[in-house]
């Protein structure tokens, strides 16, 4: 299979201070190519999270370029940003899930945004929700659920689209191994119909079984960029 | 784009309902001040307008060898200046015998008098007491007049009393209506903040700014309109039971002064109309600002 | 248990300055309606008043064959009488002066008199209004007395007139406190709303409900105090402005009865302090309540 | 070496149901000894944090009856329940920190409610949070924390009075495994220093190495209690 290498995501230099001499990012050069599974590892505290970040343009980074399929988030309007957002789906760390909306809600929001029919939300919705393990609780609360449901819904509102890039952040940090390994495949199975992934976590099994490409950060530094890599 | 409907709107007001009602509420406290002391202040006017037409009448002194048919032509004559809304006759015998009646108390001085000093009278009714001025001098041109009688100082003073209170009046509505206005604005500011969070997520996953305002400024309108109408409501009720009161009661001097219902009511709900519903809309958009930008 | 110093609490309220900024100009904005309609109305009463007190007077006319001395004693009787405030002696012929200025336009009238109608007068100054019917009657007895006059109606209808005015204005007074009270109270019930999830984790990590309440009242008590401060300094500063536009400028017949700033803002600062620090404490009070039921 | 068996926890036909028929804890019997460290292990949505709620009085059970130090539970006054939940450490699993209040703060504060005095909060807590690596931490507010720093200021707080009883609700979720070591090593010490843990965790690698019961909920009920079990 003959693949063209396009970028997806772009990282030129970029480094990130938080006041308080916080270094959470520095000098980070990383190219990452669409169709690309790449598990970013680190301790806690490395800079995994605030790299997600960068790329949904939460934050600006203090020096250096971000580029998502050429496209450089500096200059990109603050007008265009949910275009950006919506070409992504994304697993946050804390979920951010919509505490005022069932379930079923905050998937289908995530739908409505980029205005697809009504009639294809009441389809796909359930769909997606039964492929994370949560028909039964669809007409819940997010605070009625527990840590991994929340956590499950989230991945659903993160693939509801078919984005073209998927970035999880501790996707599985609260999923014990079985439920782990059936969102690893949903995650296989997305990366294999093309859509990029980046994956940040702290799940040694997974990513020594996954044998995908693994970028390790320490300090805010790369100091680990190795396909086929392990923990 | 999602097509919101009020059904939804709904929704969301009543899932958010403690902070939906704490809103309403202050919408309504802060709009039934306005629309009380506007009620108070509306009856005030009109009450010291009413005063001011008592007063609002000019004295012309008919000269004492005027035939019958000139004063009669006299008469006429006056009655086309322009601001003379209409014109009484009053014979000297009659003038006498009202300030008898007047000053009952001094009657027994009047009748000491050998002769009747007073002359025949026409006493004009003005269309408003601001044509006063032109309607004297006007009439100074007029044939067979002796004197013309205006209390100039104190219509004067009492024209300066209504205008006193009608500036009181107006700039105290003002300051409510813009108090009303900052507590409503306030409000909707404390509720939408305390939905920060929600926010921000919408816009982390892709919401346009415009797809997040949308159901807020509904929101804030229903919840202004909501209030606006209660509001009202509560005068209403409360403003018939006082008219009744005062009417049917005591203070009849006041009463007859005080503006119905219906106008009051027409009056306030358009005031509260516009500054609940359109704070509640405006608010909303305006407070939602600061957390789009993520 | 923990020392809660104001260093504390003036942290937490900085903390979440957005709050305690919308909580403290509700406050101020409420207190400012209330001060600014109690000013007008004490201004209103007092004016009321004032003009009350030119009608409570009571003439008494003297018999014609009185001698000096009589009168005297006349009058010592009169001083003596419970609600007497002071007497003053007007002869046959000052009185018949004062009704020509009086009655001006009339005084032609007057000139063809052939004897001066008018009595020997003692006119009284009462200490209160209220006093009138019993002096008039213990006037009864006395000796040397032809007639006492007594604009009775008048008077009842000026003294209805005040009370009424005062009653008005005691109720609206009583509305506005209780509304400025219900806004505080809600805006303090919307910022305790917004930190429900700390509460609720105070209380998970084991602290007692009144651990956790104190903090809160102190907050509250502060942001009241500071919006009653404010308040009623703003009310000070539009007080003093108007009152010397009034004084300087127009309105004089007004401005004679116009209370003087250290009055009203006495009587103002009172009462923004009770409900601003009350109501900001009690508020608090009530509104976390809920919140600590996990 | 001889300990005399005393009751810590003891479950009693507990059941917890949600309203819309869930069933989330379905007739639990457990007896857990002081001294314990014992391993609640189960799918997501097994129960788990509703056990953890079932003991700090958050949620009163359905059917059945909790003794904590042979105290019933449901005959505790609400007045009381204070002095419960100082008596326990809880490490949640969505932390619960207070946003506005620093690192150092938040960790005091759950001193300062037992009355401790100033001067031991200022000794003790810059210890803990060394311990758990976050002295140079202590003046940020939890929004400015990553995940992982997060959860080891709710492990801190948990610590900070060495309670008799510390329970941890998912409490290596969020890091990686070298951190997570550290702090399962901080629980071993305490557990040996005579406190008893209970620890609902995903994590298969911890529980395999540690050796210590293990506890198994499915769907609410449990199928498994295992000394020195894995997971
Ligand atoms: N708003 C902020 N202000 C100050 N420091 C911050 C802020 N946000 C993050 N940091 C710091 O930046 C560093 C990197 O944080 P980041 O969230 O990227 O870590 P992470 O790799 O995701 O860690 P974890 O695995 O624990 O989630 C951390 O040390 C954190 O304290
Ligand atoms: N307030 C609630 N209302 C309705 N259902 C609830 C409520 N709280 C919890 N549940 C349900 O109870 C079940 C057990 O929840 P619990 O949080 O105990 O699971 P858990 O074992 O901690 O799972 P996880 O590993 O995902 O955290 C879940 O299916 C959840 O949906
Ligand atoms: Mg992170
Ligand atoms: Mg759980």
């Amino acid at each position: 299979m003959y693949e063209r290498l396009e970028n997806m995501i772009k990282f030129d230099n970029v480094t990130k201070n938080y006041s308080g001499g916080i270094v959470a990012l520095d000098n980070i050069n990383i190219h990452i190519q669409k169709g690309e599974f790449v598990f970013i590892v680190g301790q806690s505290g490395a800079g995994k999270s605030t790299f997600v970040k960068m790329l949904l343009k939460e934050e600006p980074p203090t020096k250096g370029e971000i580029f998502i399929e050429d496209t450089k988030l500096s200059d990109l309007h603050s007008r265009r940003v949910p275009q950006l957002r919506r070409k992504m789906g994304v697993v946050f760390q804390d979920f951010r899930l919509l505490s005022k909306k069932t379930v079923y809600e905050n998937v289908a929001y995530s739908m409505e945004i980029i205005g697809a029919k009504p009639k294809e939300v009441r389809k796909r919705v359930p769909l997606i929700l039964s492929m994370v393990g949560l028909s039964n609780r669809a007409k819940l609360y997010p605070d009625q659920l527990s840590g991994g449901e929340q956590q499950r819904v989230s991945i659903a509102r993160a693939m509801i689209n078919n984005p073209t890039l998927l970035v999880a952040d501790e996707p599985t940090g609260n999923l014990d191994p079985e439920t782990s390994w059936e969102i690893m495949r949903l995650l296989k199975q997305f990366n294999r119909n093309g859509t990029t992934i980046v994956m940040a976590t702290h799940d040694q099994n997974i990513v020594d079984a996954m044998e995908m490409r693994v970028i390790e950060l320490v300090n805010g530094k790369v100091v680990r960029d190795q396909a086929k890599g392990v923990y | 784009m999602k097509y919101y409907s009020i059904n939804e709107t709904l929704k969301s007001l009543f899932r958010n309902r403690m902070m939906s009602l704490a809103s309403i509420s202050s919408v309504v406290a802060s709009l039934l001040v306005l629309g009380i002391i506007m009620s108070v202040i509306l009856n005030i006017n009109s009450f010291s307008e009413g005063i001011k037409h008592q007063f609002d009448s000019i004295d012309v002194y008919i000269q004492e060898d005027l035939t019958k048919n000139e004063i009669l032509t006299l008469g006429e004559s006056i009655q086309n200046i322009n601001g003379v809304h209409s014109i009484i006759f009053e014979t000297k015998d009659q003038a006498l015998e009202n300030l008898k009646i007047d000053f009952e108390e001094y009657s027994y001085l009047l009748e000491g008098l050998e002769y009747n000093p007073f002359p025949n009278t026409y006493i004009i009714n003005l269309d408003d007491v601001i044509y006063a001025d032109s309607i004297v001098n006007q009439l100074k041109n007029l044939q067979g007049i002796e004197e013309v009688k205006y209390y100039k100082d104190l219509v004067n003073r009492i024209i300066d009393l209504t205008s006193y209170v009608r500036n009181i009046g107006l700039v105290l509505t003002l300051f409510l209506a813009g108090i009303a206005t900052f507590i409503i604005n306030n409000t909707i500011k404390l509720t939408i903040n305390a939905r920060r969070r929600e926010i921000s997520i919408m816009k982390y996953v892709g919401a346009t700014s415009w797809y997040i305002r949308w159901p807020f400024i509904l929101e804030g309108t229903i919840l202004g309109l909501i209030g606006a109408l209660i509001s009202t409501g509560i005068i209403y009720l409360i403003y018939s039971y006082s008219f009744q009161l005062f009417t049917s009661q005591f203070y009849v001097v006041f009463a007859a002064y005080m503006l119905n219902v219906k106008t009051i009511a027409k009056e306030i709900l358009a005031l509260n109309l516009i500054i609940g519903t359109g704070i509640g809309a405006l608010g909303s958009l305006v407070s939602i600002r600061k957390y789009l930008n993520v």
